[in-house]
């Protein structure tokens, strides 16, 4: 993205990125632990994880980095066929 | 992505700093709802596999698509209905 | 509502005020793509939205439209009549 | 609306503006949540209409009602039982 | 928790603390309405709460604020316990 | 609790007072999450009583346990998936 900012700006705006990154990757983390805990605990006559829990969890982990990852890749692809098509009809 | 009318040209230098970051956060909140919807909608909450089905990830690829043009068209309309009922941010 | 600001003190409100409006505004913005899509996208057997849910997002976004006016309204009304009960009792 | 106690006389400037800002904050953000809580128990989902049937107008009035006598019961219950378990903010 | 802060650097945590615990209880507060609101309101043929709803919202948060309780002494055990093993891993 | 890499040495004052800031957010965050997610497994929804049931004690204590198992689970299989797979933290 052609961002129009000076370089002492782009400094500035960088520190704040990696604020955002922090701050995103955290709620990342947060979503990922309510979502597999919420779809792979619900046995509550013990206090640690059961075995079928801990693999459901494990597996929920795996699939969901690897979703992160895919969607990932189509939300680039789409977010940048949209900004040229935004572009092309502001030109 | 300027469709919520950031990234005009600002005069202070904090203000387009602010407009550059605004124009990102916009993104990644868009990329955040993306993963959270797409989840509910295409993956399988058994967690009985660690790898995304081949259906899993042809749904993902979809909900992704569709979901873009889901945002574009809304946005539109939004701005269409915004404008002809003369009304400001609040609708 | 009287908040007792120097006029200085008020302007700086007014800039907070402006980015906490783009802020609600991207958020509602988001929950209406979050609500509609929910509601009228299901099937993934396509890339496209259908004519079906096309019709369905754009009756959505115009319902949501009039429900967050009418809310507004009813808001509006009930906080009034409670900010003066409070402050009848405060004298 | 003071009900938690924001809006109390605060020396500085910066500390006033912040009074101010909090007070409209938490009448922003019980908006937003009537808002997301009324649609969800008054309007149909399968939205195959765009405008609000009369069942959904009255429906939203009394919900908006309702929601504010709620917040109005809470918050003072909540008072009392903080005072009366000598707790503080975290209960 | 040691945080190895200078006695200026605690002032100005402590300032920043104080800010992020009024959010936080505007969050549980705001998370308490909406909980007890959508188990205890349904019915929308009057706008005044009913004796049964104002009941159950009354019990909800008395039970709410033993929940809270409960959940902040076994997270502060857990939390405890957690950070020992992982200093105890760390030297 | 330093699973997510803060609490490291920092240089200046304001990056210090961040790091520990962050810290406690974290922790916070994690609280109210595991509020939510406990309520929604252990506590009846038709608020008959006032008080905490026997079992609804139990369960929440459980729930307290196997949340945090979870977590520091979750937390570690992260760290050595994204190494594996050389990803930096948008997975």
């Amino acid at each position: 993205m052609d961002t129009g900012l000076t370089a002492a700006e782009s400094r500035e705006l960088d520190q704040r990125l990696q604020k955002r990154q922090v701050k995103e990757f955290m709620n990342l983390f947060g979503n990922l632990v309510d979502n597999c805990f919420t779809a792979c605990v619900d046995d509550f006559t013990s206090k640690a994880l059961s075995g079928r829990e801990n693999g459901c969890i494990s597996r929920c982990v795996m699939k969901s980095m690897s979703t992160q990852t895919r969607l990932g890749e189509r939300f680039g692809e789409l977010n940048a066929a949209m900004s040229n098509e935004l572009s092309n009809k502001n030109i | 992505m300027s469709f919520l009318g950031f990234g005009k040209p600002q005069p202070t230098s904090a203000e387009r700093i602010s407009a550059v970051e605004n124009e990102l956060k916009v993104v990644a909140e868009m990329h955040s709802r993306m993963v959270k919807i797409c989840t509910l909608k295409c993956i399988d909450k058994t967690y009985r596999e660690g790898e995304l089905a081949k259906g899993e990830s042809v749904c993902l690829d979809r909900c992704a698509a569709k979901f873009f043009e889901s945002h574009q068209k809304i946005s539109e309309q939004l701005q269409k209905e915004t404008a002809a009922r003369g009304g400001g941010m609040g609708f």
